[in-house]
């Protein structure tokens, strides 16, 4: 095991107490619960840890949190495989195994680095400049090994087997930012009688804080809000908790990683993301250092100065002991003293002429070596860094090093406020960009809005909480929060971006975008700062361009001659860090990804030996595994055992409307095409219903129960939009008419008993019903009381035959269900499934789902002399549109397979005959069944009115299955046209 | 969560809908009243509790009748001039949820603030419950009914099992 | 997320709300045989970026049919109100 | 200007890539055009080229209002496809496939059209039979297409969900080997340099703010950048048109609806092919780069705000788990939102308008990308002639008040339902 070589013996915020075991490429090592997994890589030492997306250039540790670009590892195996985590934002688990990524075959040598030799030619577009031949296919040759090259991690292929959750949560006011800013903003908000939700990603609450001694007056002040804020009952402190998005409504996405301490327990989600509905938001977001552009400046070893001083104060790692701080603002040299401090040999590098004189007088007083107007040119090393080349104004000179920290500025964190849309606004002050103006429910604190000093953080953190709680009707009175002046003296005097001197100079690392790349695109046209993007893949890594963005905006700014904010800035899209696609989903995965819905006979049919099918949300019967060892075996026999004996189908799916009120028979003769105004009561009428642009919505059936109530019955498939259109009508179009409408789809525990045995069956089972023609003929109804709950029994016919449609409460369905085949078991009753129930309907002639695809007019189907001379209903107008009305329209007719051995499919495409088989043909074959009555196949067909003649033949062509089947143009109602079979 | 403080029971959940027509609704609601012998809910979520039953106003001009547990349901007979009612007796379930850890547990099924006024003690109000719409009752502090379409019941209650 | 005040049930997720379309068209009497009255309402839309009345259903709630005016540049909802107006 | 090559990058390589040129010149306005398209997208993009290309129109403007290739042509999820049921859809997203095709060569530009294939799941016998009906019409046009089984999907897709669990079983797949997807950005860049290599004047940063107009007629366009006058002006400003158009005084059936955009992080080859889930809205393909890039449905009702909410991105993310369990753990990198152009029949509308002298492409709906180079080549020469080309026949804008409409999904005028 490797020792800890670089932790110190003393000081931070990591318990010693409690060792932690953890691997990294199978190499054991050990750390302290504290650590983040980049913690504890550092302190044992690693500098490489892995390989950039292009050039596979050699990368260490850049910061210490989520903008990390370099090192990016995988964690888990198998269906826990999880690629491409930034090690700054791990926290440190017992048993963490750890992987580099893009290298082969190992870290310490990888063979595509030799993409870094052929550089020259790699340059930013360089794919869409050849590859284009020598054929038209080449591409795909060429794309082949491409795709094989790019990418970082390698995803697993199987499940994940953890458990995700999505919740949801409300607060007063969130306070996105755990820093000093946000903290003080939480207790103000707080005490003013807000409930508060502040969100913090880090396990430990603080933000820069945190790389301040863990034992000086930062540490104190932290400690004392900290409790302050536990406190409060209204406060929620959510740590390990990213805010990844901003939404419409105040709705932020949060996720919590619950398992990076070890595996969650069992039943436990490894992360949970969070909707958080908020009445106004702090964003307290903190602010990124910027790198510094130099050549090589990529190198391991290669640190932002903030981050440095987090490992060396929160983590107690000393990553190196000759450390070179180079910078252009004071803030930098904060690091400088305390590395100094903890026994390092320090230069700083200050591109400034003149810093003031207190630090470097501090600094000549610590023994820290100071060079100003000096920058670095060049780094040497590496696998690590060695040494570098600096420049002053006596010429270059080399320095040996093993760290170097670089601070090129700051850049706030204005990811999440522009979201929303605020667009960000430059500050030429700070030299970076702040957010707009806030709407009213919005409000920034500290560094994201560029007010960098703690004091500061925490005056306008209180101020902002104190508006925000406001902003909610909370405003009781608040007291000053604590001070912290750190006496940080943080500005930017200069910017600039030194040219290389040779060797690359990154501007963005993960992406392998280098100065060159930036002259490039703006040689070429690709000026535009999208362009620019677009074109080198400049922030499109999995760090979004955190460190990158501002570097090549001023890069690009320099090339065009232009400011920085004439060059434009970039949107930032959520979600801020990279959130699981799994986490996202939560609970709604497998068989939760959409609920189930059952008819009350659900369990009968399972026992029954049901195959079950998803129709819509709904599962139902497909067939009965006794009627036959196929589908296809299965509903011939259902469908002749219907035909000749007797079926029992579940029909509770159907839509089912309750219409009442003194206007419900106006309102009716307005929605369906045909009317139901002179609907005697107790009987029911089929009924079609259009759209407004005159194409057929949905069919159904409705019984008029009394005067002024209907019962009404839709597709299974379109029951919610029927119940919502009507809805609508009432509301806005006819608010006048007096007419409730309610859904009762699950009042009711629906079956069909169709077949010649039908009525004998309803009478066994009913013994004191009167099943006479004369009491229940067809189309009439029967109303009473079964077993205590209400019972309807409709005489209609889908099938063509005898049937009864039986509604009784849902709470009796299966005892009916089971009551009826008892007493049909003498008269050969057996269930039949939906694939049977198409079949029959076919044969019969009615059009369906197929028929009625949101395309076809009532005239297409049919059924236009339903309507008559009507008018006055919905998409009456319309439907009399020129080309709706046109000769040659596709309309409904019935073919019959003439061709012995053969048979016709749903889906043919329908020729005439001697036609060339291409194009889209006269017209296609929607719904097909073979027909025990008939002995051959049978099918419904769309086929132009101006070839639709009954007699003649067209050929059906299945190019899918290099079928072409001759057949008859006949009426599509096959059986029994007199209707013979449903009245006598 | 290793053993939470949570408790489900499933009934059925006899309900009758009364509703009343635009522009008759102050005659329809005195008279709904009178029948009952009680005052109406006021508003949207609002509830009164009388005899063995809650009435609920579910929209502007409609309103549940919820039966306790064991009553039988049957229809409300209103002047049709005046409005109707519809027996909602057999298509619900009520799940009965309690617990400390209600809150918790709910988060993770509808987005609705179980601290807000709209969701205190005695109010009702109807949400989704994934993608399903549920009526919460809210019972007291640390219990609430939900009542749910019969079709899709197991489907929620296995969701809530899974939590 | 939307979050749409219901008039009734107070501020929800827009995902338990149907979306209806334009409300500022007006839809032609039951009977009026105009063809062109009934293209205009059917498919005629000023869609514009800016202010837009529409229709919601809160359809998982009070199943009351909404106009709710919004801004289609930035989705901010300025007024909610029942679609049937009468209801003394 | 130099061809792009091989040799050019070796050239150029040796000299420090000092040597190339810009890919499209920074043209400001002349006082007037024989052809103004309004539009730097794709669709504005490619007809400008090909009145150059095929019509010998050079004399020609693309004005677009931010940085070309900024709206939905660097916005979309690249997905091409030439599996369209209706008689005038078929053949044109057909057209378009061919273009694509020599797309590479023809622009001397790779926009890596990768045909790599796409399938779309089946999950139920009656959904299959459907695929079944579309793929003999697609084969009867002359386009390939396949019908699997259950097995076929599992051996070229095996880490779907095929698992007990699943909610939705696959019953099977329609799959077209020819379709893929191209570099989005290469599009507009590629029409932009060739354009631009035909004399062709591309001005961004230029807003149209109203149409010029002698009497009736159209005859130039007033900008940020002054008037520009124009013999024809053809608007291609999908996401957009309602608004354009609304200046000009058309009435239009169209509604801006946003369609988001999602990204993973880079990671090694797991997607193949294009992906599409049969049981809900979800279809994903693998870029080049390595980032998992998928999609879902509208967001739904009207919008020009170009983002998406938090809703549809857990619905999407919901349908992405339930086909393919193994990308859990993968993280979501960047999700983004575009401003569509939604019809009451979901086909486009590209044809002359009432008013003389400007012609309309637009309504493209969430299918724009494919059609980009049939588009701009029919588009071209309904300019060029004055006349619809017969390709286009079927997307005039009278066909709502004929009745003619091509409603591909039968979902009816809600134009947020297509």
């Amino acid at each position: 095991m490797n020792a800890q070589n670089k932790r110190l013996p003393g000081g931070g915020r990591i318990d010693r107490s409690y060792p932690v075991e953890f691997s990294f490429d199978g190499q054991k090592m050990a750390g302290y619960r504290g650590d983040t997994l980049a913690s504890a890589l550092l302190a044992n030492g690693v500098t490489l840890v892995g390989r950039s997306f292009k050039y596979h250039r050699p990368r260490g540790i850049l910061s210490a949190g989520p903008e990390e670009p370099n090192a990016l590892v995988t964690l888990g195996t198998a269906g826990r495989r999880e690629p491409n985590l930034p090690a700054t934002t791990l926290e440190l688990g017992e048993g963490m195994a750890a992987e580099s990524q893009n290298r082969w075959p190992s870290l310490a040598f990888d063979v595509q680095s030799v993409n870094g030799l052929f550089a020259p030619f790699l340059s930013a577009g360089f794919y869409y400049k050849t590859f284009m031949g020598p054929t038209r296919r080449a591409w795909k040759v060429y794309e082949h090994f491409i795709r094989k090259a790019a990418g970082l991690g390698r995803a697993g292929t199987e499940p994940d087997p953890d458990r995700y959750e999505v919740r949801h949560a409300f607060a007063d006011v969130a306070i996105v930012g755990g820093g000093p800013a946000g903290l003080s903003a939480a207790r103000a908000a707080a005490a003013a009688g807000a409930r508060v939700a502040l969100i913090e990603q880090d396990f430990l609450l603080g933000g820069q804080l945190l790389a301040e001694r863990s034992d000086g007056a930062a540490a104190s002040w932290l400690n004392q809000i900290e409790a302050e804020l536990k406190s409060f009952d209204t406060v929620t402190l959510m740590k390990r908790t990213s805010a990844f998005g901003v939404y419409d409504g105040n709705v932020i996405g949060l996720v919590e990683q619950r398992d990076q301490v070890g595996p969650p327990r069992t039943g436990e989600a490894r992360q949970t993301v969070t909707l958080l509905r908020a009445r106004s938001i702090v964003f307290a977001t903190g602010a990124i250092e910027r790198p510094m552009v130099f050549a090589n400046n990529d190198r391991p070893g290669v640190m932002l100065a903030s981050a440095a001083r987090t490992y060396l104060n929160r983590f107690a790692v000393l990553p190196g002991r000759k450390v070179i701080v180079t910078a252009v603002n004071d803030g930098a040299w904060r690091t400088a003293f305390d590395y100094a401090a903890a026994g390092a040999e320090v230069t700083v590098a200050d591109l400034r002429a003149a810093p003031p004189t207190a630090l470097v007088a501090e600094a000549a007083r610590i023994g820290v070596t100071v060079r100003t107007a000096t920058r670095i040119v060049d780094l040497h090393g590496g696998r690590a860094v060695r040494g570098a080349t600096l420049a002053g104004p006596y010429g270059q000179s080399e320095a040996a090093c093993d760290l170097v920290c670089v601070s090129g500025g700051w850049s706030p964190t204005v990811h999440l406020t522009s979201h929303l849309g605020v667009k960000p606004r430059y500050r030429e002050d700070i030299d970076g960009f702040v957010p707009g103006a806030f709407p009213a429910d919005r409000f920034g604190a500290g560094a994201m809005m560029g007010n960098y000093a703690t004091a500061d953080a925490i005056e306008g953190g209180h101020r902002a909480g104190v508006e925000a709680a406001s902003f909610c009707g909370k405003s009781a009175p608040v007291s000053a929060p604590s001070k912290l002046d750190l006496g940080e003296t943080i500005t930017t005097m200069l910017r600039e971006i030194p040219s290389a001197q040779g060797g690359k100079a990154f501007v963005d690392f993960q992406m392998d975008v280098t100065t060159k790349d930036v002259e490039l695109a703006h040689r070429e046209g690709y000026e535009a700062v999208e362009h620019l993007k677009r074109y080198t893949t400049l922030g499109m890594g999995t760090d979004q361009g955190k460190t990158s963005n501002f570097l090549a905006l001023s890069a690009m700014a320099a090339l065009r001659g232009a400011t920085v904010p004439e060059t434009g800035t970039t949107t930032f899209r959520p979600p801020f860090t990279p959130v699981a696609i799994g986490a996202l989903a939560g609970r709604a995965t497998g068989h939760h990804f959409k609920p189930f819905r059952r008819t009350p006979m659900h369990d009968l049919h399972l026992a029954n030996g049901a195959d079950m099918l998803e129709v819509g949300l709904w599962m139902r019967p497909w067939f009965y595994k006794q009627s036959g060892a196929d589908v296809n075996e299965a509903y011939v026999a259902e469908m002749r055992n219907v035909r000749q004996a007797a079926g029992l189908m579940d029909i509770s799916t159907l839509g089912k409307i309750d219409v009442q009120g003194p206007d419900a028979a106006t309102f009716l003769d307005r929605v369906y095409a045909n009317g139901f105004a002179k609907l005697p009561v107790g009987r029911a009428r089929y009924g079609v219903m259009l759209r407004d642009d005159g194409i057929v919505f949905d069919d159904g059936t409705t019984t008029r129960l009394a005067e002024n109530r209907f019962f009404m019955t839709t597709s299974t498939a379109k029951a919610a939009d029927v119940l919502s259109r009507l809805e609508f009508l009432l509301d806005t179009a006819w608010p006048e008419l007096r007419v409730a409408i309610t859904s009762v789809s699950d009042e009711w525990a629906a079956m069909s008993v169709a077949g010649p045995k039908s009525r004998a069956i309803l009478g066994a089972a009913f013994p004191s019903l009167d099943v006479s023609n004369e009491a229940l003929p067809h189309m009439g109804l029967h109303e009473s009381q079964w077993e205590g709950c209400a019972l309807r029994i409709v005489r209609l016919s889908y099938s063509g035959e005898r049937a009864y449609e039986i509604y009784v409460g849902a709470t009796a369905g299966e005892q009916l269900w089971s009551r009826l085949l008892e007493a049909g078991r003498p008269f050969d009753l057996k269930p039949y499934g939906v694939e049977a129930l198409g079949a029959l309907r076919v044969e019969k002639g009615h059009v369906a789902g197929p028929e009625i695809d949101g395309r076809t007019t009532l005239d297409d189907l049919g059924l236009g002399r339903m309507v008559g001379k009507r008018s006055s209903f919905v998409g009456d107008v319309l439907r009399r549109r020129p080309a709706l009305l046109a000769p040659d329209r596709q309309r409904l007719v019935g073919l019959e397979c003439i061709e012995d051995g053969k048979r016709l499919r749903g889906g043919a495409i329908l020729f005439l005959p001697g036609e060339k088989a291409h194009g889209h043909g006269r017209g296609r074959i929607t719904s097909v069944t073979f027909s025990p009555e008939r002995g051959h196949y049978v099918g419904l067909a769309l086929l132009a009115g101006d070839v639709a003649t009954e007699g003649s033949e067209v050929v059906a062509v299945y190019p899918m299955k290099a079928e072409t089947v001759r057949a008859r143009i006949v009426s599509p109602v096959f059986l029994d046209p007199q209707g013979e079979r449903l009245h006598g | 969560m290793a053993s939470p403080d949570f408790s489900l029971s499933v009934a059925d959940c006899p309900l009758i809908q009364v509703e009343g027509w635009d522009g008759m609704l102050g005659q329809f609601e005195s008279s709904l009243s009178a029948a009952l012998g009680t005052k109406l809910p006021a508003s949207v979520g609002e509830t009164v509790r009388h005899k063995n039953f809650v009435i609920i106003r579910v929209a502007p001009r409609r309103l549940w009748l919820a039966l306790d547990d064991g009553t039988q349901g049957s229809s409300l007979a209103i002047d049709p001039d005046l409005g109707c009612s519809v027996c909602l007796g057999e298509g619900r379930m009520r799940f009965s949820l309690a617990g400390a850890d209600i809150a918790s547990i709910l988060s993770t099924c509808i987005a609705v603030d179980w601290h807000a006024p709209t969701t205190a003690p005695g109010r009702a109000v109807q949400t989704s419950f994934h993608h399903v719409p549920v009526l919460l009752i809210r019972t007291s502090e640390t219990s609430c009914d939900l009542v749910a379409p019969r079709s899709f019941a197991r489907s929620l209650q296995d969701w809530l099992a899974d939590g | 997320m939307l979050r749409i005040e219901c008039p009734c049930c107070g501020p929800r997720d827009h995902d338990e709300f149907r979306y209806g379309g334009d409300a500022s068209v007006s839809r032609p009497t039951h009977d009026d045989p105009d063809p062109e009255a009934w293209y205009a309402y059917v498919y005629v839309r000023k869609n514009p970026a800016g202010l837009h009345r529409e229709f919601w259903q809160h359809v998982i709630g009070c199943r009351q049919w909404l106009v709710v005016e919004r801004d289609t540049r930035n989705h901010v909802v300025s007024s909610v109100t029942f679609a049937r107006t009468s209801r003394a | 200007m130099a061809p792009y090559s091989a040799f050019q990058i070796f050239r150029n390589a040796l000299s420090g890539q000092k040597n190339w040129q810009r890919a499209w010149r920074a043209a400001e306005p002349k006082p007037s055009y024989d052809v103004i398209v309004i539009g730097g997208g794709g669709h504005g993009l490619a007809t400008a080229f090909y009145l150059a290309e095929n019509h010998g129109i050079r004399n020609v403007a693309v004005l677009e209002k931010g940085y070309i290739g900024g709206g939905n042509v660097g916005r979309n999820t690249t997905v091409i496809r030439s599996n369209y049921l209706l008689d005038g859809n078929t053949q044109f997203y057909e057209f378009s496939m061919k273009l694509w095709e020599g797309m590479s060569r023809a622009l001397n530009f790779n926009v890596m059209f990768s045909q790599r294939g796409q399938l779309v799941t089946a999950h139920s016998a009656d959904q299959l039979d459907g695929f079944g009906h579309r793929a003999n019409v697609m084969r009867l046009n002359g386009i390939d297409a396949d019908i699997l089984d259950r097995d076929e999907v599992r051996r070229l897709v095996p880490y779907l969900d095929f698992s007990d669990t699943a909610r939705f079983p696959i019953h099977g797949a329609i799959f077209q080997g020819r379709a893929g997807t191209a570099r989005h950005d290469a599009v507009a860049w590629g029409y932009a340099r060739a354009a631009d290599g035909h004399g062709v004047d591309i001005i961004q940063n230029c807003e149209v703010t109203g149409f010029i107009r002698d009497g009736e007629r159209i005859v130039g366009v007033e900008t940020t950048k002054g008037r520009i006058g124009a013999a024809k002006v053809g608007l291609a400003v999908a996401g957009h048109t309602s608004v354009l158009g609304a200046k000009a005084g058309l009435e239009l059936p169209i509604e801006s609806h946003v369609l988001q955009a999602f990204v993973t992080g880079p990671l090694k080859p797991l997607v193949d092919h294009v992906v599409a889930y049969g049981a809900d809205h979800f279809y994903v393909s693998q870029s080049d780069k390595g980032g998992l890039v998928f999609g879902g449905n509208l967001d739904g009702y009207n919008s020009y705000a170009q983002r998406g909410n938090l809703g549809v991105v857990r619905e999407v993310a919901e349908a992405a788990i339930a086909l393919m369990p193994c990308i859990s753990r993968i993280r979501l990198l960047r999700h983004w939102g575009g401003a569509m152009d939604m019809t009451p029949d979901a086909s486009p509308i590209i044809c002359p308008t009432p008013i003389d002298g400007l012609y309309l492409n637009g309504g493209w709906c969430y299918g724009g990308f494919k059609a980009t180079p049939a588009s701009g080549w029919c588009f071209a020469h309904t300019i060029a002639t004055g006349k619809p080309h017969p390709l286009i026949a079927a997307y005039g804008l009278d066909r709502f008040r004929t009745g003619r409409t091509l409603d591909e999904a039968g979902a009816g005028p809600s134009a947020w339902l297509q």
